[in-house]
């Protein structure tokens, strides 16, 4: 793909980010699901939960605003917004497992055109990261996936069927790429949007199962 | 109640009595809520062919902390039990991968709702439960799973632990203990299973009597021993997280 | 979060939507927590062939208040689902025992715990657990057991809430919830455990970001309308019990 | 039974009573059990736990002195001892579940030599009233009960086997009736003590199985 086409990682979370409603309940991913946050959605109040049990965390805190005991997801020193409310672990997954996630972003290395995704053990690791991520997938009412639509060497991560353990089976709603917006739809996926400048041709020759425009 | 005072003078003495091969549970998640300074004394003490249970295997944090792979480096870790047994970046290596690979120290790795959710059951006497978590997944492979109204779900068991290190922000000195902020993560869940509960807490410890009875988060019931973070550079605090060059 | 304002300005209008059928859990233990004002506004809105969830089936408190027992004896009800399903004394005749006996409604009955759990574990996304309690009674006859490290226990199932009625004691407009003393009791299991958690409160309801993140007893998230409890008379607030002659 | 010889029922909890050790968390139940925080037991120090979450209630309040919004399980207005604690209804079953509790006092209407013990259902009833009296007979380290020894008309209360439905089996630590302090042993109860000017014969006369010395 050439560097001027296409969304850029930003880009690829403001297309999920558009997809959150008005009072939902919102869990993002460490990396590039954090930058749905930094999107314009108008009116729309979202509500972000953390697996710490942070309700309602507000931006990253800036340099001599951290609180030292404050984190998400990722670590980083985040800021409260009003009304927020803090719950112990247990407490917290009873949330994303009793289904009040309305919708979990994450990264992901595969993702199948099934509804199956890979993101927690890369080929040939003894150990595996899965923090979260397989109550979220399991249990969220929407699991969004961002991702590159290829590896670094040009294989598809868009597939029929993942090669790489998967996190949870049948669960995807949607994967953005930097080449569109797509859902999972059986034995294909199916195109919801193209990125500027990105054709269906050129999708379809990155994407390692059938694409339905 | 009033009698009870649970407060000890030491982070050694605190850890003093830990033996070989304990099952031991470390709250926090990132840098909030973890007991770094028992860290480090359980370290010194040198109890050795420990279980050790908590959200990570440690070594991924800059400034680097105490967490338990110090414990892991120290030769004194026989399994690990963890939602995160490798880096979440492969370009990442932790001190711990080294060991596991070596097969010098073992690992189980769990889905990090199903381990705070196995500890809470420990906590609660219910010896298994089943959860929709990990179905379908290589971790769920060879196990038992059951279909309960057109779902499928995999059994999990109890987790409980012989001690528990927490961190908490303030606490009385019958151990009735609140957290500030993130700090809460996994220690109030840690506390109900254990055994044994050692708490390192922030403030000066409060007489009994000191904290509204609707404001404790973990009931001193559930805690045995507490030990004041004197201020740096003796007591460990968190740190501001250095963002690592990549 | 600012924005979403949860206040409804009447028990009535709280209570609207609820249809027939609707399964509901009341929190309160005795007096304290127990949602007298949304009681009596069901009573009024007269929905029907209900499946009533809580700790007894009422009607036993002096001063007599509107409990579920008021719902039962105004025909409201199909199924009550009580840790207590007749009197602790054998002397004492409750409402509820007339149409239990003639076979006009129909009774669970779930030891208390159990019956916590089971909504704590529907409120958590755990479909069924092992316990051990009623393992060898009559409760557990011909039910499903399993021996888990030696010892039996007994499988019990999620039990999920359309509406939960809560009573609190502070509350901001986004619905976070404080409880005051052992008005707590079922209130926060239930509000976990249901679609729809409508709250009656004792105090103003306050903005919301005026309350600590770390109070919170009940998050909002779990809160989906509140009402003020206006002072008496036009409220109904916890009586002085008075003990009954034997 | 003569009136005046044996213990009177505060002479019967106080007999429990003295069994509790310092620092123990101990739950009692309505009625008799009650009476067991009226027991002078020297400077040992018992946290009382009740079923609605409240851990370390102190004496019933006083006129004037009641909070409304403050109960034991009995639903009488009690204080609170410093260092109190108050949890959720999920949370204060695990305490007991959980096996934190070190003795639970209840009455009953019948006691077996097994261990068993019935105080849920009485003959011929539709209804029963648990509350947490199965939870705690299963899960509390020790279970004394406090009962008559005999029913009114005279039949034993010391059984056997347990004619009614039972609450739990083999769980029953110590009973103490009007005549003593009896321990279950199998095949028999043992005795543990004698209440004054009552002797083994008037014992045995009066329980539905052996009764060892």
């Amino acid at each position: 793909m050439s560097g001027t086409k296409g969304w850029n990682r930003q880009q690829m979370a403001d297309r999920i980010a558009r997809e959150f409603q008005d009072g939902w309940i919102v869990n993002l991913g460490v990396g590039l699901p954090t930058l749905c946050s930094n999107t314009d959605i108008g009116g729309r109040e979202v509500i972000y939960h953390s697996e710490n049990g942070v309700i309602g965390y507000g931006p990253i805190a800036g340099p001599g605003e951290e609180d030292l005991n404050l984190v998400n997801a990722g670590g980083q020193n985040v800021t409260l917004k009003p009304g927020a409310a803090v719950v112990h672990h247990a407490d917290s997954f009873a949330i994303i497992r009793g289904g009040r996630i309305d919708a979990t972003v994450m990264g992901a290395y595969e993702v199948a055109c099934n509804g199956d995704f890979a993101n927690w053990k890369v080929a040939g690791a003894k150990g595996g990261g899965i923090g979260g991520a397989m109550d979220l997938a399991a249990c969220a009412r929407r699991v969004f996936i961002i991702l590159e639509h290829t590896t670094r060497d040009g294989r598809p991560r868009l597939v029929a069927r993942c090669a790489l353990p998967v996190t949870a089976r049948g669960v995807v709603t949607l994967a953005a790429t930097n080449l569109g917006l797509f859902e999972p739809a059986g034995e294909a996926f199916r195109v919801r949007d193209l990125a500027p400048g990105v054709t269906l041709e050129e999708v379809r020759a990155a994407t390692g199962c059938p694409v339905l425009a | 109640m009033s009698q009870r005072n649970k407060v000890v003078a030491s982070f050694a003495e605190a850890v003093r009595d830990i033996p070989d091969g304990a099952t031991i549970g470390f709250g926090g998640f990132a840098m909030p809520g973890t007991p770094f300074n028992l860290i480090r004394a359980l370290a010194e003490q040198g109890a050795r062919n420990l279980t050790l249970v908590a959200n990570t295997t440690g070594g991924a944090q800059q400034p680097r902390m105490p967490d338990i792979a110090l414990l892991v480096e120290n030769g004194q870790v026989r399994k690990v039990i963890c939602a995160f047994t490798a880096a979440t970046r492969a370009s990442d290596v932790l001190p711990f991968t080294k060991y596991y690979e070596a097969g010098e120290v073992e690992a189980e790795l769990v889905p990090q709702g199903t381990l705070a959710e196995r500890m809470r059951a420990a906590g609660a006497g219910i010896p298994a439960f089943y959860t929709p978590t990990a179905v379908g997944t290589e971790l769920a492979e060879g196990r038992e799973t059951r279909v309960i109204n057109g779902r499928e779900y995999l059994l999990e068991y109890a987790l409980p632990l012989d001690y528990a290190f927490v961190r908490a922000h303030r606490a009385d000195a019958f151990g009735n203990l609140r957290y500030w902020r993130s700090q809460r993560n996994f220690n109030p869940v840690m506390a109900m299973a254990a055994r044994v509960t050692i708490a390192e807490v922030d403030e000066e410890i409060l007489p009994v009597g000191a904290m509204d009875p609707d404001d404790v988060h973990t009931p001193g019931i559930f805690v045995h021993r507490l030990v004041k973070v004197p201020p740096p550079p003796e007591g460990l605090w968190p740190q501001k997280r250095q963002e690592r060059n990549r």
